[in-house]
């Protein structure tokens, strides 16, 4: 499998860092406290904790959709609440996020969500189209290229949102419970385009709650419980992509 | 510009924003047209009115004749005068019959000489051009003008086009109101595409000229579409206006630059759309990271 | 009814069809004041310029000014006429002057008496009544109601009413189309509301009602709003008109009638709003099992 | 728990009876074709099948949002085809049904979107809120009824899906990858809800992936394959609820 282009040379900084980070909505009561960490390239993470603990809490300051209450969140060096606004949409091209609703744009073809991020960046029509078919081709969505998400099954569209996630080779991945609705052999799929690129150099994070998934592959966990996240080690030693 | 937009054929509020303009386009021209069209209608009615006066020459019948063929002459060479003539004697004895009755008597009398004037465009200027030649002439010479007339006339057009200018105004504002509104409303439609542009690395610059390019086509459209459905209507009332009585209402129709106006309405809507759709696009933008 | 929508804080659409409505109640508000002020001012000013007329009573001095008499007073109880008075023969002949200059000479002319007639409300009834109670005096006598003048401002002004009419036509349509037009956009916001309540056992007519009481909520407020922008707006336009000049234009104001039908937009609106939510949402409905 | 209404009196006709039935979407092929089955009363059944197999389809159908293309489906003895809008209605007030995108309303809050239901069917404000004040907590969702869903966490939105599903005691209960992304213990609960339902006389049918989930519980599934529905015998025979 080649369906990513290799990195010639790797991100200077880790590309997570947090100081002290705190996170709450508004004037409720902190979600996340005092969360300390440092994420390097080439590092894949698991994100655990019950329902309502703060992953996709967590996911949203690390993707730039919320910024810290508290504290300092560098990626990839850069203090993102000190970043301008264009540098934080740069900051955002080198991320892929698989969203836990997915957030597809009901009025582009698969195809399209799919290239949305390559034509955001400015990728010329010829690679958006060679990148584009053979993800596609590869999350098994072949023959649905010009579907919308709206005549998609549920696991369809998880998948055309993690090809939108990890087509521009980003060299962080946020996947927020990704192979949740789809049936193993393409979960199993799936989470080799997320191995894939973490052996490319590339910094993983994947909330989930599927104990089978977690116990499936040798990647430590971060988990988070009461506001405060602690590093767990992987819960199983079998190697991933067997 | 490649758009990463729902096209207007998905989008209802692509169609709306289109169809709101037209409506207000529509409006906007028949207002403009409204106040055009009254305004010519005195203007012309004013000079059917008001362009034709009366100098009365006195004196002894032959010598009166004779000065007014003067004044007739001196008045045809006067700018603004269209057309000048003596009023043959019998016609102006036939004028007093009503009064006088007795035909022999009138007859007898020491009539002054008539001469009938039209003018071309009655105005001030002209009315004392009259009067100079008239004077030079005949100073002896009474020039009834029907001023009163056409003071009065002058002064409710120009109050009626006060008032018309004030109702273009209001219709302006009603559409620029309405462009602002619809277009914010039609862009909320578009929060998630927003949203998701912003989530993938795209730049606000780049967002923003996408839909405010989106609304100018849709402005645009609409302006155009209103026009093409304004212009049978003015043809439709002018057609109507013209079969109630030929004489009374001239054509409606509309003097040169008010047709620039109303073209130039698509244009003031397109350009509304733009810095709306910018301004609501930059204020969904600046409440996201 | 207890509703399961958006309420309006929530809904930009709802908002959005409120202001729709009111823009387009101010519009029509304008139009239908437009017309009202225009026929109105052309009533005062026909009445003021038509008003008079002049009854000739021929004949020998003395008689012909006593049956100018027996005129006026029959005149006075003529239903329609305001004043009547017999003009002084002095000054009846200084009339006379410059046509004929002499004094002496038109001392001696047999000149009818004459009987200056105001009337309350000129109309052609009224002047046939002034008619038969002249012609059952002095068969003789000559009315002259500047008749011409008469005709050419009546149909002036039906010809103005009726364009005026055609005018608040075009408005109303605007404000149908419009009102259409919004509340089937503000509908598409409430698709996923629909297909919900529809899905979870609620009836077509439940969910259809929840909608087009929203909607007509919606409309009245806009309406309301509308007429409460437009009530200061013809104020002002009444005060610049009187401003201008007090003896030109009658002070804009709007018949009881026209505020009616200014009170009745709102209505009209929600009326609109109401039907065009029950079909659109029939028609969501339609589209699912 | 004591969270239904117990039904004094058993439905006269099979909930689900499908004789021949086949669906497409427009013009495209059959997504099923030929079935045939009837489920009574008081059944449980897993629905299985690859992503993009035809779950959704079925229940689809099932939840009178489609109509079959061919064949014939009755609902409570009620061919649905026939049935006036009114009367499917009607149908409709007897079925919970959990849609795989949730389908909450973003305007209203948790406690509001789960007595929808209720409402429309006219149940009185009194027992609305004893009823959805009784299931949120059960769900796990005390201290949440006012927050609308754009706040709610991906699995707290699950939840309030799935409360407004049972909340209505429905006689036919669908529910579409329920407990997708909800920790084990709160999904543990959740099947408690459908299996106290099916214990009272519902029927109830749960599509699913997760064959940890499958093999935990003693029912039938109802496996999707081509088009056709095969019905395969219990994965475990460990007794639900312990
Ligand atoms: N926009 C928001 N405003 C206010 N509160 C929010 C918002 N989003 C989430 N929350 C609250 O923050 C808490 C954490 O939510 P979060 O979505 O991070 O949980 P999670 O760990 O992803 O859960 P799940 O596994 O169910 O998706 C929850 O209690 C949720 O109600
Ligand atoms: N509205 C629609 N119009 C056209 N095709 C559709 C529509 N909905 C679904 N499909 C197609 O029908 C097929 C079956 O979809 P369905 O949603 O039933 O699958 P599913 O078994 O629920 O899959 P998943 O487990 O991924 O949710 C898919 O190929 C899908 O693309
Ligand atoms: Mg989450
Ligand atoms: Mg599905």
């Amino acid at each position: 499998m080649a369906l990513f282009r290799t990195k010639t040379k790797e991100p200077d900084a880790d590309p997570v860092r947090l100081d002290g980070v705190a996170f709450r909505y508004g004037n409720s009561p902190n979600i996340l406290s005092d969360l300390s960490l440092t994420l390097p390239a080439g590092s894949f993470h698991f994100l655990t904790g019950a329902s309502g603990a703060g992953k996709t809490s967590l996911l949203s300051l690390l993707y730039l959709s919320n910024l810290p209450t508290e504290g300092k969140l560098s990626l990839f060096g850069q203090d993102v609440a000190k970043a301008s606004r264009n540098r934080r949409a740069t900051i955002r091209r080198s991320l892929g996020v698989v969203f836990q609703d997915f957030r597809l744009l009901d009025h582009l073809s698969a195809f399209d969500n799919v290239a949305l991020p390559l034509r955001v960046a400015g990728v010329s029509e010829e690679n958006v189209k060679a990148y584009v078919s053979e993800l596609l081709g590869w999350v098994g969505l072949d023959g649905l290229f010009e579907a919308r998400p709206e005549v998609l099954s549920g696991g369809q569209k998880q998948r055309v949102a993690i090809a939108r996630a990890v087509v521009g080779s980003p060299k962080l991945i946020l996947a927020d419970e990704p192979p949740g609705t789809v049936d193993d052999a393409i979960a199993e799929r799936l989470m080799q385009l997320f191995v894939e690129l973490h052996k490319l150099g590339a910094c993983v994070i994947v909330a989930t709650h599927n104990e089978h998934l977690v116990s499936r592959f040798p990647f430590p966990r971060l988990h988070i419980e009461r506001g405060t996240l602690s590093v767990l080690p992987a819960v199983s030693h079998i190697e991933a992509g067997e | 510009m490649r758009s990463d937009l729902p096209t207007p054929r998905q989008s209802t509020m692509g169609h709306f924003i289109a169809g709101i303009v037209a409506v207000l386009v529509f409006i906007s021209g028949i207002a403009v047209s409204a106040a055009g069209s009254i305004g010519g209608l005195l203007d012309t009615w004013n000079a059917s009115v008001t362009g034709t006066l009366t100098v009365q020459v006195p004196g002894e019948a032959k010598a009166a004749d004779k000065l007014a063929e003067s004044v007739r002459d001196a008045l045809l060479k006067t700018e603004g005068v269209k057309r000048a003539g003596v009023v043959p004697r019998a016609q102006a004895q036939a004028l007093l019959r009503p009064w006088l009755g007795d035909a022999k008597l009138i007859a007898d009398l020491p009539l002054p000489a008539l001469v009938d004037v039209e003018l071309a465009a009655p105005s001030t200027l002209t009315l004392e051009r009259v009067d100079a030649a008239v004077k030079a002439v005949a100073p002896a010479a009474i020039i009834d003008d029907h001023r009163v007339w056409l003071n009065r006339i002058a002064e409710f057009a120009q109050a009626l086009g006060y008032i018309a200018f004030i109702l273009i105004g209001l219709a302006l504002a009603a559409l620029t109101l309405t462009v602002v509104f619809a277009t914010r409303a039609s862009l909320t439609e578009y929060t998630q595409t927003i949203e998701v542009l912003h989530l993938v690395g795209a730049r606000d610059g780049y967002i923003a000229s996408q839909f405010s390019w989106r609304a100018v086509r849709q402005a645009l459209w609409g302006g155009v579409i209103g026009l093409l459905a304004f212009a049978p209507t003015l043809l439709a009332l002018s057609w109507f206006a013209r079969r109630i009585d030929p004489g009374v209402l001239p054509p409606i129709s509309l003097p040169l630059p008010y047709w620039g106006g109303l073209a130039a309405l698509p244009v003031a809507a397109a350009v509304i759309a733009f810095v709306a759709a910018r301004a609501t696009v930059a204020r969904a933008l600046r409440a996201m990271v």
